[in-house]
């Protein structure tokens, strides 16, 4: 089977209290085809492990505002004021991490780490109920690995092995959770033939992704 | 813009030397680059993933891959580069950062700074924050000497939640500069337009006054 | 090459699967690319930066840039990728590798591995073998049975010092396919050459002979 | 001053009993130009790291075995005999680190961990006085940051502002070491003006590029 499939068949990959990596800062290097799709899904207690959260009328926020979620891990939920309102009311929990530690997280999920070690965050809440480990007289946080069962990640170019391209400041978060989570669905607004690709300019390998959708044109 | 936000930033813009990686943060921050002489050469690292930032883009040139970390469409110098977010924090945190700028709710005597959070009010969370006020090798915070309602932003300790703990190097209002040193803010400079003793009233926290202060 | 090692490659190429990501350690392991079947594909990585290795390069079409983790001069396929050694050890540690196969010293009932030195006598490193053998999936140990002078290297128990201690999931010589269970080594093929008691004879681990017994 | 200097003018950044990191995976990227020149300085007391120990009569290989090294850390000396014997006889001590430990150490320095956490080497040698920390019931070793002086790195092309771009298996080591040390000198084959290289190709940054020397011709 080729991994390019249509939007049709990503149902049988989701269920019902998952966790779900989405990658993108803002909404740079979001997957909004397929977190369209998966919005119209009937899916329920899904954590989320995402950046920000976005803008609550499109895109990932749109997704985070109106999706049954429980939890989302994030490192700022500022911009959207309709997760802020679910927070409050008690509707989702938000775990809020220091942006390099979450991505260092989820680095270390996908690169078989225990965890590492950040002076981020010592002497503030973000250290409450961590593990606190000094290195040569300097306190640092354990931060232990974060990975989930889907990773919704965003190409610029694809091949259709599975090679992923970003493009410019899309990178951000699409690479690191290309390693972290158990399927990897890449969606690529071009997706073109084996070989096509430069291989020296490669970021994601091919072996990281399991699924490839093309994105819809912008309208 | 207000001639507070761009006196603070013009001040600010005189702690840049030439060659620095300077990440800045949203609000004043931003507007920092602005009174960047134009003889010296910086590069701005935007924690969404690239250095070498440059102005935000022209009307009708947005590229919507290329965002600061406001969001806002951006443009990058033709030295500047791209890379993921694991890399722009390695940045970050591993001490490439000559200086970082960051507004704050309160800051203090002690170099304490607190911008993410309000207990039971607002909490939009610390985004790069914390990583930005550890990393950097000089953190400066910018910020309005007071609240609207005249209270003192410049505490002899915070009451919020703090970003980072004795991170802060300078602390520059519209009215003061002030040094966070071992003997706690020492009064490097006053605006022209107040005296010592107006500064000092303003200031919650106890002010050393340098031997040889200046005006700004 | 000798019959023994084409052998012990021939019968680990059984063991991959289409789509697999495999690692291939020096000697015996390289030439087990020999044997993969032409209709499936296979994803070799090498932890010098690369997966989507081919075929080594011919003579006077060498890149001085590409080489497999032997140092010789090799060829990529039109769907494979170079990175940096830190991401090759992500693949690794991180559980994106089905298979890794490692040649050894001596290996035992517990699965425990020995083959990056000799206290006293031979210490070249472990280079990338203990991240191998601790981050892919299946571990399988390509092995000549016997020492040259016809000491096991089957081992009750490894006396060298190990490179990973439980992770060997399959042990292939010229003279039998054991797996490594909770209760020891479990003899599932014998080579048509031989019969069980030589086999028997020739290990000094424990052997427990499966109720499936077969020959390879 | 611009980046890119002439040989000659290394002579100042170097210095007895400095720490300093070559990157290169046997003699693919390694920056032998530089590594040629700096071998015929009179250093004394270095500590190396590096890779693995190369081949002894030629390129990195060869400043390993004739330079007066104190220490090498590094994962692998079995291709080089004259190290090998330069440690039997107490000349040369030798730390081996398994070699994804080494460049987790290395990264973790640059990127301004305290330290990161592996499950490599658990019951061997590797392990040896090591700080052990248990993660959700498995162990792993506490790795620290290893840092340097310098660093002597190899890139394939590189414009005048220091962004360097490597060619293919010649990455490994080098985008990591161009982050962990006080002065990183990058040698490249191609030295381009700035605006000329692909910005979103870019492997490393010209914030961590200290100077430029173009690589000798291959004879």
């Amino acid at each position: 089977m080729g991994k390019v499939i249509d939007m049709q068949e990503l149902d049988k990959f989701f269920d019902d209290e998952m966790r779900i990596m989405i990658g993108g800062f803002l909404d740079c290097g979001t997957a909004e085809t397929v977190l369209a799709y998966v919005n119209q899904l009937d899916l329920h207690s899904l954590t989320i492990i995402v950046n920000d959260a976005g803008y609550n009328y499109k895109s990932k926020g749109k997704f985070l505002a109106t999706a049954d979620i429980n939890n989302i891990i994030t490192s700022h939920i500022g911009t959207n004021p309709d997760v802020g309102a679910k927070m409050n009311n008690g509707e989702i929990e938000i775990e809020l991490i220091p942006q390099g530690t979450l991505v260092e997280q989820i680095r270390a999920h996908g690169a078989g780490l225990g965890g590492i070690l950040t002076p981020t965050g010592i002497g503030t809440k973000a250290e409450e109920g961590k593990q606190i480990i000094e290195v040569e007289g300097e306190k640092h946080i354990l931060a232990t690995p974060i990975g989930a069962d889907i990773a919704i990640i965003k190409a610029w170019k694809a091949d259709k092995s599975g090679n992923l391209i970003y493009r410019h400041s899309a990178k951000n978060f699409n690479p690191i959770m290309a390693m972290a989570a158990d399927t990897v669905i890449a969606e690529a607004e071009n997706i073109v033939e084996n070989g096509e690709l430069d291989n020296n300019n490669i970021m994601t390998s091919n072996i990281f992704v399991d699924y490839l959708v093309k994105s819809k044109p912008e309208n | 813009m207000s001639q507070t936000k761009t006196k603070i930033a013009q001040r600010i813009s005189k702690e840049i030397n030439d060659g620095d990686v300077v990440n800045l943060g949203i609000g004043i921050p931003t507007i920092v680059c602005d009174f960047i002489p134009s003889d010296i050469e910086v590069h701005i690292h935007s924690e969404n993933g690239l250095v070498g930032l440059d102005k935000e883009a022209a009307e009708g040139f947005e590229d919507k891959d290329i965002i600061n970390a406001s969001g806002k469409y951006a443009t990058i110098k033709n030295t500047g580069s791209f890379f993921d977010s694991a890399m722009s924090f390695n940045i970050i945190r591993g001490g490439h950062l000559d200086m970082t700028v960051l507004g704050a709710l309160q800051v203090d005597s002690k170099g304490n700074i607190a911008n993410w959070m309000i207990p039971g009010k607002l909490v939009p969370g610390m985004g790069g924050a914390m990583d930005l006020t550890v990393g950097a090798k000089k953190v400066i915070c910018a910020i309005t000497h007071q609240t609207k309602k005249g209270t003192s932003k410049i505490k002899q300790e915070c009451n919020l939640p703090l970003t980072a703990a004795g991170e802060v190097d300078l602390i520059v209002s519209e009215l003061a500069v002030m040094e966070v040193s071992s003997e706690g803010l020492i009064l490097k400079e006053i605006a022209k337009e107040v005296d010592v003793n107006e500064v000092i009233e303003k200031t919650e926290a106890e002010l050393k006054i340098s031997e040889n202060l200046k005006q700004f």
